[in-house]
C-alpha cells in the first residue's frame, strides 16, 4: 500500500519523505577536463506551444545540466540547440526533421509528450539519432523497435495501476470517473487507470486537444455522481475542465496524472484546484538541494514536473560527449550501454529503450501549491 | 456609327506589363527556349541552394522547396474553383485532408485497411477526393457565392471534425509511417524518406508541371471559357448555352482531384497524418496565396503559393512577429495591387494567340487589368 | 449668375479621358439640353455635377458655391438630383421605398402625400404597384420609378440622363410634356437625350458634345436647324 | 431507451444515438441552447449587417468580438478582480460592475470594428478593389488583430475572472434555470431589439438599406455613404462587444487570442442559417443554432456538436438556398 | 472558308494590319467575294430556301403569374421561318416576359411553348440555346472581363461537342472546334461591325459596340430564332439607322428574328408582322401598316402623334 500512515489519501499533509540525492549520482561537471568541439545537444518539445510549463521545466533542466557542464569544462563547449514542437503531433515531424539535418547535433532530450514521440519517432530512426525522453510515458512509445529511443522515467504501464490504487486505496473511492482527452498519452493512461480500476469504473468520457466548453462531460460526470474523477490529459484542458465541475457543483475528488501537475493547473482552475491531486512517475526535486537551488538561480522559478529528469537525461548525453564521442552512432553506442545512478534513479536501459526500476508518486494542491504527497508502492 | 467611338484601350507602361507584352509577342518556339532552361533551373534548385535563397540554417533548403511546389500544387487546384469558376471555397483543406487520409489509411502499418503501394495510392487519392468534390458540390453549387463559402467552411471544419471522432480515422494519434515511392539508395536506405526533401521536391515538381499542363489545356478550351463565363454572369451563361451546374461540379471536382494529389503528397513526404494540420486557418491560407499571386493566373497563383510558403521559412527569425507580419503584408499588397501580384488574364481560347495576331497585327490584349482604374459603379462595393 | 456653372471641367477613367475640359451654364429656370454620340461623355458629364465621379481639373459651381469638392450627398442637399443613367433602381425596395428614398435629403416632409400623388397621376403603373419591389419590375416600369424618385426629392436642378430609354411612345411624349411642366413650376432642368429632335425642341438651349469636348451650342431650334446636326444626331441624311 | 450504435472494429462506441439523453435534457439543453444562441446572435448581427451593406465577409469580426472579451476582461482587472474564488458582491455592485464592463467591452468592440474599417477596407473601398480581395484583407486584419493581442498578452488563456457564479433562480419541467442565463438571453435580446429599430425605423436606417442594395445611386439620394458604412461597422461592433461580456461571464476560461476564431465561425453559421443580410434572421439563426447544437450533443455526444452545427447548416440551405428568413434580396432579373 | 481567317498551314502574316487594314485595301470585287465568306461563316448550312415561311415557334396559350399579377395571358402567336416579327407593347406589357419563358428562364403557369412541333417543357435553358433560340439582353449583359471575340465563342461553344477530358488530352475534335469557333467569331464580329475590337475586353467597349457585341453573341449559337430585346434603347436616330440594316442583313442571312423595340420608326421599318401586348394579353398582330392604323394599338400604345414624335 501507499507509503503513508494516514488513510485519508495523505490528506494531513504528512507526505512521505522526497529521496535526496544518490551519493554516486552523475554530475554534468564531469572531472572538467573533458575536451570536444563542435558538438551540439538538442532539445526538442514544446516551448511557446500549447501546455507550454510542461516543455519549459524540462528545458531548465536541460539548461542547467548543459551550462554546468559548459562551465566546468572550458575545453569542451557543448552548444545546445532549441525546437519548438509546440508539443503536437502534426508539427513535430517537421520540427525533428530540422533537428536532424543539423549534422552537428549527435543526441537529443525530447521529446517531452508521447503523441509528438510517435510521430518523429521514425524520424530520429532514420538518422541514427539517440533521444532520450525525459517524460513521454505511454508505454507503446518502446514496441516500435526504434533503436534510438530511450525513456528516462516510468511508463503508464506503471502510472495507470498506482493511479488507480491511490484512488481507490487511499482516496477510498468507490465510484470514479476516468475523462481522456484525445492524445496518445491520455488514452493509453486511461487504458491502463480504467483497466485497474475494473469494477470501480463507473464513468468514462472523452474531451477534445483545445476543448474549452466541458458542458456535456460535466453532466455526464454529475449524474453519475463518482466519488472520484481521473481525467487523463493536459492541464491546458483539465483545468477549465475542473472549474466547470466545480461550478457544477460537483465535489469528486479530481486526479489527475502528470500532464496535469504543474502550477499552470493550479492557476487556471483557481478555487477549483483546492482538493485536487496528482500521480506522476516524477520525482519531488525539493531534497536535492544543490539541483534544487541551482535550478532555481538559472530558472528564477523552482524546478516542476520532469525537471530533474531533464537534468538526468541530459547529463547521460553529456557524459558520452566528454568520453570523446563525436558522432550519432557512438552517442547512440553510449546511451545503450549506459549504466549508471542519476539524480532521479539508476539508468540502465533493456533493449526496447526502458529502464528496469522506476516510481511513482503522488502530490496534491496546498495552499494554491503543489506538493509531494506519498510514493505509490 | 464607329465614327464617334473614342474611347481605345488605355497603354500600361508598369514594368510587369511591358514584360508581359513581350512575353506574348514571343513565339511558341521562343517561349520554349526560355521555359526549358528556367523549368532546368527549377528542377536544380535544393541542390544548388542558392545563398540568398536558402533557408538555411534555420530550415532545410530542400524541404522547404518541397513545402513550396507542394503549395503551388494546390494553389493551382483552388484557382480552378475559386479564380477561373469564381466559386468562393473556404473549406479546400478538407480535399487536401481527404488525400492525405487515403494515403495514410492504404499506406501506414496504424491503419486496418489493406495496404498498397504508395504509387498505387496517388491515383487513388485523386478518385477519392473526386469522389468527395461531387458529394460535397451536387447539393450545395446552386447555392449563391456567399453561401457556397461558408458550407465549404463547414465541409472543412467536418472533415477535421470527423477524423476526430471517427475512431478508424485516429484523431489526434493520427497514422505513423505512411508510405512513400519506391527505391533505394546505394547504402540501402529508402530513396524517397522523410529526411531528404529532393526526391519528394522533383516529384512535386513533375506533378506541378503536369498538372498546369493539363489545367492549361481546360482554360484554352470551351470548358474554360464555360468557367469564366460563370463567373462573371452565371445567369447569362445559362442561357447562352453552358450547363453551368455541370461545369461547376468539374471545376470542384478537378479542384478537388488536386487538392488531394497534394494532400497525398504531403502524408507521404511529412510520413504521418492526424487531425491537427487541417484547420480553417490552413484553408485561409490556401486562398491567400491564390489571391496574393492573382486569381485566375496560374503563374500568379504560383508565385503567390511561394510567397505564403516560403516566407516564413525564410525569414523564421522574426518568427514571433510571422503572423503579424503575415496578416500586415495581406492588407498592404491587396491595397497596392489589388488584382494580385500577377493579376493578368488569363488566355481563353487555344487559337487566340494566332487568330489576335493574323487579324489585327497585334497580340491579345492579355492584360488591361483596369482594377487599378476605380470604377465608380464599383467603388463602394465589397 | 447662373445657377449651375462648368468650367473646363476633366474627367478622366484611369488614363481614358473622358472629358477634355468642357464649360457650360444652366441659367435657373431653363431647361438645357445635352446631346451626343454613344460614348462622348454625357452621362460622365452627368455624374462630374452630382459629384459620384471625381474631376481631374477645372471648377464647378452652383448657386455661386464652389462644389467642387462638395460630397455627393450633400450636392443633393443643396438641391441637385439625378435621375442615373441605368435608371439604378433599388431593386430590393418597394416601389414606395424607392419614392420615398428620393425624398431622403428633404427636410420638408409635410408636402409628401402631394408629391407622392403627383408622381402616381404621371405614372398610375406605379400607383398600381406600390408594394411591388423594385428589382422585379420591367425596364420601362423601372424608368418610372428612377423619374418619379428624382422629382420626389423637389430639387432647384434635376439632371435627367436619358429620361425616355426604354419607355412606351405614348409615355415619352408625356415625360417631354412633364418635363416642360415642372420647369415652368421653377425646376431647372438639364437634360441628356437621344431623343434629340424632342430634347431640341423643348429645351431652351442646348450643347452638343463630341469626344469629349463641346463642339456646338445654341438655343434648341438653331440646333434643330443645324445641317450637321441634322445628319448626325436627326438621322436625318 | 439507450441505442448506442457501434459500428467499430475497435470497439469503442463513437457516435451514440441516444434519444433518451436528448428526453432527459431537453429542457436543460433548450435553456442553455437560449443563451448560447443568444451571443451567437448578438456576433451574428454584425456580419449580418457589414454583409448587408458591403457584401463582404467581415472575417476580422471574430476578433472585434475578442479584442470586447479583453475589454471586459480588464474592466474587471482594473476593479481590482483577480482570477481566483468569486467574490461575494451585493446586487447592487454587481449591477454596477457589470454594467460598467458592458460598457468598456462594447466601446472597445465598436472602436475596433470602425479602426478595421478605416484602415482596411476605405481605402480598398477608393480603390474600386474587387470583392476577394476585400476578404483576404479582412482575413489579414483577422491575423493582425490576434498578433497584437498575442504579442501583448502572450499565447494563453487568460485566467478567468468571474463576479457571479451560476445560481438557479427557477426550473421549468426540471430544468434549471440560473440568473446568468437570464441575465444574457434579456439583455441580447433588449439589444437587438434596439438595433433592428434603429435599422428599420429611422432615416438612417433607411440610408443603410440603400447603400447595401446600390451604394452608387444611394449617394445620389443624398446618403452619405462612408456615414452609414462607419454606422454599421459601429453598431455590429457595439453588439458584438456586448456579446463579449456575456461570453466572458459565462465561460470559465477567460479569453485568449485566438478565442474568437470558433465562436466567429458559428456566428457567422447562424447568420447565414437565418439568411445573411437579414436582422430577425441572424436572431433566429442564432437561437436555433445554439439549441439544435445542444439537442445534437445530448444525442450524438459531446464531439459531435459542432458537426451537428454545420450539417444543420447544409440541410436548411439545401431547402432554403438563402437560409431560413433570406430575402432574394436585389436579384437582378434578365 | 476566308483566307484572313483559316488556320496554320497559311503563310506569315502580313507584318501591318491584319484583316481590318486588309478589308480596307480591297477592291470593290475583292470586297464582294470578302463578304460572301463572311455570310458563309456566319450562317452555315442554312437552307435558306426551304420551308421560309413554315412555323417556327409557336406560343400556345401561354400564361405566367406572379403570385397575383398575370405577366402573361393566354398569349397565342406564331413566328414563321425567315421572318422579322416585331413584338410591341406598353412598358410592362409582357414582352420581356415572352422572351424569358421562351428561353426557360420562367416556365409558363400554363400553356405551352412550341418549337418545330415540340414542346419545350421542361427544358433547362442551356438545353433550349442547344435546340436553337437565342437571345439578347434589355439591360445588356455580357461577360465583361473577357475579350469580345471569347464572349462569341462562349456563344458558339452551345455548339460544340467536345467533352470536359476531350479538352483535357486535347483531341483532334476539340482543335478542329476551336479552329471553327474562331474563324466563325472573327467573321462574326466583322458582320455586325467591331472585329476590329476583338481583341479589347467587353466591357472596355463603348455601349453602341456592346449591343452589337450581344447579337453576336447570340447569332453565334446558330439559333434558329434570335431574340433581340430592345437593341436600340440608347442609340441616336443615325446609330438606329445602322441597326436596322444590321437586322435586315441576319434575316437576309437566313435567320429568324423577334424584335422588341419602342421605337416605331425602327419597328415599322424592319418588321414583317407586328404583334401587339397589352396587360399580358395579344391585342393586335399584322403587317406594320395594319398595325399604325388599328384604333386599340393607337389608344394603348402609339399614343396621339406628337409634334415631330421620332
Ligand atoms: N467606368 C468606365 N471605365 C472606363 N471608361 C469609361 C467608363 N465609363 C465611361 N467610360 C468611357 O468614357 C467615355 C464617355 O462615356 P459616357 O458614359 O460619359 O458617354 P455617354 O455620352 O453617356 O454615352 P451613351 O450615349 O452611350 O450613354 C466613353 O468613351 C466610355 O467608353
Ligand atoms: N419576377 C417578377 N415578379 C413580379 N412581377 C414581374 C416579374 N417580372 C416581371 N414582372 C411584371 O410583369 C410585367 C411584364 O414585365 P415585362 O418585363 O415583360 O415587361 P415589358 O413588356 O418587357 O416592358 P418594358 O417595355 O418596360 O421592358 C411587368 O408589369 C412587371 O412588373
Ligand atoms: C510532460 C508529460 C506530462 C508528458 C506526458 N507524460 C506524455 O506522455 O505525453
Ligand atoms: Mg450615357
Ligand atoms: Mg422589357
Amino acid at each position: 500500500s501507499a507509503r503513508t500512515d494516514t488513510n485519508s489519501g495523505g490528506d494531513s499533509g504528512s507526505g512521505a519523505a522526497a529521496p535526496s540525492k544518490p551519493a554516486d549520482a552523475a554530475d554534468p561537471k564531469g572531472d572538467g577536463k573533458a575536451t570536444c568541439s563542435g558538438v551540439s545537444l538538442a532539445y526538442a518539445g514544446t516551448i511557446n506551444g500549447g501546455n507550454a510549463a510542461l516543455g519549459q521545466n524540462i528545458l531548465w533542466g536541460v539548461k542547467l545540466a548543459v551550462q554546468q557542464h559548459n562551465e566546468a569544462n572550458k575545453g569542451c563547449q557543448v552548444d545546445l540547440k532549441q525546437f519548438d514542437t509546440e508539443g503536437s503531433p502534426d508539427k513535430a515531424p517537421g520540427i525533428v526533421t530540422q533537428v536532424i539535418s543539423d549534422p552537428k547535433i549527435i543526441g537529443a532530450v525530447g521529446l517531452p509528450f508521447s503523441g509528438e514521440s510517435k510521430a518523429a519517432g521514425p524520424i530520429f530512426e532514420q538518422a541514427g539519432l539517440v533521444h532520450v525522453t525525459p517524460s513521454a510515458t505511454n508505454p507503446d512509445l518502446a514496441t516500435h523497435g526504434w533503436k534510438t529511443f530511450f525513456r528516462a522515467l516510468g511508463n503508464d504501464a506503471v502510472q495507470g495501476p498506482a493511479a488507480a490504487k491511490f484512488i481507490t486505496e487511499n482516496l477510498k473511492a468507490a465510484k470514479v470517473c476516468v475523462i481522456k482527452d484525445d492524445s496518445e498519452y491520455g488514452k493509453g493512461l486511461a487504458k491502463a487507470v480504467s483497466d485497474a480500476l475494473g469494477s470501480k469504473l463507473t464513468c468514462s468520457d472523452d474531451v477534445k486537444t483545445k476543448q474549452t466548453d466541458f458542458a456535456a462531460v460535466v453532466g455526464k460526470v454529475k449524474s453519475a455522481n463518482p466519488d472520484a474523477i481521473f481525467y487523463s490529459g493536459y492541464y491546458q484542458e483539465a483545468a477549465p475542465f475542473a472549474t466547470q465541475l466545480n461550478d457544477a457543483g460537483v465535489k469528486a475528488k479530481f486526479v489527475g496524472p502528470d500532464g496535469v501537475k504543474d502550477d499552470e493547473f493550479v492557476k487556471g482552475a483557481g478555487d477549483a484546484s483546492a482538493a485536487a491531486y496528482f500521480t506522476c512517475p516524477c520525482v519531488p526535486a525539493d531534497a536535492f538541494t544543490d539541483f534544487f537551488n541551482s535550478y532555481k538561480k538559472l530558472a528564477g522559478q523552482e524546478p516542476g514536473t520532469y525537471s530533474p529528469e531533464g537534468y538526468d537525461a541530459t547529463t547521460i548525453l553529456l557524459k558520452g560527449i566528454d568520453k570523446g564521442i563525436k558522432d550519432r552512432a557512438g552517442l547512440l553506442d553510449f546511451v545503450k550501454n549506459y549504466d549508471g545512478q542519476g539524480l532521479t534513479k539508476h539508468f540502465k536501459w533493456d533493449d526496447k529503450g526502458e529502464l528496469a526500476k522506476t516510481t511513482v508518486w503522488t502530490y496534491k494542491v496546498d495552499n494554491g501549491k503543489i506538493v509531494k504527497n506519498v510514493e505509490i508502492k | 456609327m464607329n465614327a464617334h467611338h473614342t474611347a481605345s484601350p488605355p497603354a500600361k507602361v508598369s514594368g510587369m506589363q511591358t514584360m508581359r507584352d513581350k512575353w506574348n509577342s514571343l513565339s511558341r518556339v521562343q517561349q520554349w527556349a526560355v521555359l526549358i532552361p528556367l523549368v532546368v533551373l527549377i528542377y536544380l534548385l535544393p541542390v544548388l541552394n542558392p545563398p540568398l535563397l536558402t533557408t538555411e540554417p534555420n530550415y532545410n533548403f530542400p524541404i522547404a522547396m518541397f513545402d513550396v511546389a507542394r503549395y503551388a500544387l494546390i494553389a493551382i487546384g483552388l484557382n480552378v474553383v475559386v479564380g477561373q469558376a469564381g466559386l468562393l471555397d473556404l473549406g479546400y483543406v478538407g480535399f487536401f485532408a481527404v488525400g492525405a487520409y487515403v494515403a495514410a489509411l492504404f499506406t501506414s502499418p496504424d491503419s486496418m485497411l489493406h495496404k498498397l503501394p504508395y504509387l498505387a495510392v496517388l491515383p487513388l487519392a485523386v478518385v477519392v477526393t473526386m469522389f468527395f468534390g461531387v458529394i460535397l458540390g451536387a447539393p450545395t453549387l446552386r447555392l449563391r457565392g456567399d453561401y457556397l463559402a461558408i458550407v465549404t467552411l463547414g465541409f472543412g471544419e467536418m472533415v477535421r471534425l470527423l477524423a476526430d471522432q471517427v475512431p478508424a480515422l485516429r484523431g489526434n494519434s493520427g497514422f505513423q509511417t505512411v508510405g512513400h515511392p519506391p527505391g533505394t539508395r546505394a547504402d540501402g536506405t529508402a530513396l524517397f524518406n522523410q529526411t531528404d526533401g529532393k526526391p519528394w521536391y522533383w516529384l512535386a515538381v513533375t506533378l506541378v508541371i503536369g498538372v498546369l499542363l493539363l489545367v492549361g489545356n481546360l482554360e484554352r478550351s470551351r470548358v474554360g471559357r464555360a468557367w469564366v463565363a460563370i463567373r462573371e454572369d452565371e445567369a447569362v451563361a445559362e442561357i447562352m448555352g453552358v450547363p453551368t451546374f455541370k461545369y461547376k461540379i468539374w471545376a470542384f471536382v478537378i479542384g478537388a482531384a488536386i487538392g488531394g494529389l497534394s494532400g497525398a503528397l504531403y502524408a507521404g513526404q511529412i510520413g504521418f497524418v492526424n487531425n491537427q494540420k487541417f484547420d480553417v486557418t490552413t484553408s485561409v491560407l490556401f486562398l491567400a496565396a491564390v489571391v496574393l499571386g492573382g486569381s485566375g493566373n496560374k503563374v500568379g497563383v504560383m508565385l503567390g503559393a511561394f510567397v505564403i510558403a516560403y516566407l516564413p521559412l525564410r525569414f523564421s527569425g522574426i518568427a514571433e512577429y510571422k503572423y503579424l507580419i503575415f496578416g500586415l503584408a495581406l492588407i498592404v499588397l491587396m491595397l497596392f495591387r489589388p488584382q494580385g501580384l500577377l493579376g493578368a488574364r488569363q488566355r481563353l481560347l487555344a487559337k487566340g494567340r494566332e487568330a489576335y495576331q493574323r487579324l489585327l497585327g497585334r497580340p491579345e490584349q492579355i492584360s488591361s487589368d483596369s482594377s487599378l482604374v476605380a470604377e465608380p459603379g464599383k467603388e463602394a462595393g465589397a | 449668375m447662373a445657377l449651375l456653372e462648368l468650367s473646363d471641367v476633366s474627367v478622366h477613367y484611369g488614363r481614358i479621358g473622358a472629358l477634355s475640359g468642357i464649360s457650360l451654364t444652366v441659367e435657373e429656370g431653363e431647361i438645357v439640353t445635352l446631346i451626343g454620340a454613344n460614348g462622348a461623355g454625357k452621362t460622365t458629364t452627368m455624374r462630374a455635377i452630382s459629384g459620384i465621379r471625381p474631376l481631374s481639373g477645372g471648377k464647378i459651381t452652383f448657386d455661386g458655391e464652389d462644389i467642387t469638392k462638395l460630397r455627393a450627398d450633400l450636392r443633393v442637399v443643396r438641391g441637385i438630383s439625378q435621375a442615373p443613367e441605368g435608371r439604378g433602381v433599388f431593386p430590393g425596395m418597394t416601389v414606395l421605398e424607392n419614392l420615398d428614398m428620393g425624398a431622403y435629403a428633404r427636410k420638408d416632409r409635410k408636402n409628401l402625400a402631394e408629391d407622392f400623388e403627383r408622381v402616381f397621376t404621371l405614372f398610375p403603373r406605379l400607383g398600381e404597384r406600390k408594394s411591388q419591389v423594385g428589382g422585379t419590375m420591367s425596364g420601362g416600369e423601372q424608368q418610372m420609378v428612377a423619374i418619379g424618385r428624382a422629382l420626389m426629392a423637389r430639387p432647384r436642378l434635376l439632371l435627367l440622363d436619358e429620361p425616355s430609354m426604354g419607355l412606351a411612345p405614348q409615355f415619352i411624349q408625356q415625360i417631354f410634356r412633364i418635363i416642360t411642366e415642372i420647369n415652368q413650376q421653377g425646376t431647372t432642368v438639364l437634360l441628356v437625350e437621344q431623343n434629340a429632335q424632342q430634347a431640341l425642341s423643348r429645351a431652351h438651349r442646348a450643347y452638343v458634345l463630341e469626344t469629349g469636348s463641346i463642339s456646338k451650342t445654341g438655343t434648341g431650334p438653331e440646333l434643330l436647324a443645324d445641317p450637321s446636326v441634322k445628319e448626325a444626331y436627326l438621322g436625318v441624311a | 431507451m439507450n441505442h448506442v450504435v457501434t459500428f467499430l472494429a475497435d470497439g469503442s462506441d463513437w457516435i451514440n444515438f441516444d434519444v433518451g439523453a436528448l428526453r432527459d435534457q431537453f429542457w436543460n439543453d433548450t435553456i442553455e441552447g437560449l443563451s448560447q444562441g443568444s451571443i451567437y446572435a448578438l456576433v451574428a448581427l454584425g456580419y449580418t449587417l457589414v454583409y448587408g451593406v458591403l457584401r463582404l465577409i467581415n472575417f476580422a469580426h471574430s476578433e472585434v468580438f475578442i479584442f470586447g472579451v479583453f475589454g471586459a476582461y480588464f474592466t474587471f482587472f482594473g476593479l481590482g478582480f483577480r482570477p481566483g474564488p468569486t467574490p461575494e458582491l451585493g446586487a447592487g455592485e454587481l449591477i454596477l460592475y457589470l454594467a460598467l464592463a458592458l460598457i468598456v467591452a462594447m466601446l472597445v468592440s465598436g472602436a475596433t470594428a470602425v479602426v478595421v474599417e478605416r484602415v482596411a477596407y476605405r481605402p480598398l473601398r477608393r480603390r474600386g478593389a474587387p470583392p476577394l480581395v476585400f476578404l483576404i484583407t479582412a482575413i489579414g486584419a483577422s491575423f493582425v488583430l490576434q498578433q497584437i493581442l498575442f504579442i501583448w498578452r502572450g499565447g494563453n488563456q487568460e485566467r478567468a475572472i468571474r463576479l457571479m457564479r451560476p445560481q438557479e433562480v427557477f426550473t421549468i419541467f426540471g430544468a434549471s434555470v440560473t440568473n446568468l442565463q437570464i441575465i444574457i438571453v434579456l439583455a441580447s435580446i433588449v439589444l437587438m431589439l434596439i438595433a433592428n429599430t434603429f435599422i428599420n425605423r429611422t432615416r438612417l436606417g433607411r440610408g443603410v438599406r440603400a447603400v447595401a442594395q446600390d451604394p452608387d445611386t444611394a449617394t445620389l439620394m443624398g446618403v452619405n455613404k462612408e456615414r452609414v458604412i462607419m454606422l454599421t461597422f459601429l453598431i455590429g461592433g457595439l453588439l458584438a462587444g456586448a456579446a463579449a461580456l456575456f461570453y466572458l461571464m459565462k465561460a470559465p476560461t477567460g479569453a485568449s487570442y485566438q478565442g474568437g476564431f470558433l465562436l466567429g465561425i458559428k456566428a457567422f453559421t447562424a447568420a447565414v442559417l437565418g439568411g445573411i443580410g437579414n436582422l430577425r434572421g441572424a436572431l433566429l439563426g442564432g437561437l436555433i443554432l445554439g439549441i439544435v447544437e445542444n439537442y445534437g450533443q445530448s444525442v450524438f455526444g459531446g464531439g459531435w456538436r459542432d458537426i451537428v452545427a454545420f450539417v444543420l447548416l447544409v440541410v436548411v440551405l439545401m431547402f432554403r438556398p438563402t437560409g431560413i428568413l433570406g430575402e432574394s434580396l436585389g436579384k437582378a432579373r434578365v | 472558308m476566308s483566307e484572313d481567317v483559316t488556320a496554320a498551314d497559311q503563310p506569315e502574316v502580313p507584318a501591318e494590319g491584319g484583316i481590318v487594314a486588309e478589308v480596307a485595301r480591297m477592291s470593290p470585287a475583292e470586297l464582294a467575294a470578302h463578304e460572301a465568306e463572311v455570310a458563309e461563316a456566319v450562317a452555315p448550312d442554312r437552307e435558306i430556301e426551304v420551308a421560309v415561311g413554315d412555323t417556327l415557334l409557336a406560343m400556345q396559350d401561354v400564361t405566367l403569374q406572379f403570385g397575383g399579377l398575370v405577366a402573361l395571358d393566354s398569349v397565342n402567336f406564331e413566328i414563321r421561318r425567315g421572318e422579322i416579327l416585331g413584338l410591341i407593347g406598353p412598358n410592362g406589357a409582357g414582352k420581356t416576359t415572352c422572351f424569358n419563358v421562351m428561353t426557360g428562364v420562367y416556365r409558363p403557369t400554363s400553356g405551352q411553348v412550341v418549337l418545330e412541333d415540340r414542346p419545350l417543357g421542361k427544358r433547362k435553358r442551356h438545353e433550349i440555346t442547344q435546340l436553337g433560340i437565342a437571345r439578347t439582353f434589355q439591360n445588356i449583359r455580357l461577360f465583361g472581363e473577357m475579350t469580345t471575340l471569347e464572349n462569341v465563342v462562349v456563344g458558339a461553344d452551345a455548339r460544340h461537342k467536345t467533352s470536359v477530358l476531350g479538352a483535357l488530352a486535347r483531341v483532334p475534335r476539340h482543335h478542329r472546334e476551336e479552329r471553327e469557333a474562331v474563324e466563325r467569331g472573327m467573321a462574326l464580329l466583322e458582320f455586325v461591325g467591331i472585329a476590329d475590337r476583338a481583341a479589347d475586353k467587353a466591357k472596355n467597349l463603348p455601349y453602341g459596340y456592346q449591343r452589337r457585341l450581344e447579337i453576336a453573341r447570340a447569332l453565334a449559337t446558330e439559333p434558329k430564332l434570335l431574340c433581340l430585346d430592345e437593341p436600340a434603347a440608347g442609340f441616336n436616330p443615325a446609330e438606329k439607322e445602322e441597326l436596322m440594316g444590321l437586322i435586315r442583313k441576319i434575316r437576309g442571312d437566313g435567320y429568324t428574328v423577334l424584335l422588341i423595340e419602342h421605337d416605331m420608326r425602327l419597328v415599322m421599318g424592319v418588321t414583317d408582322r407586328i404583334v401587339v401586348l397589352e396587360f399580358g394579353k395579344k391585342i393586335a398582330e399584322g403587317v406594320p401598316a395594319e398595325i399604325r392604323d388599328n384604333p386599340a394599338v393607337i389608344a394603348a400604345y402609339l399614343g396621339v402623334p406628337d409634334d415631330g414624335a421620332a
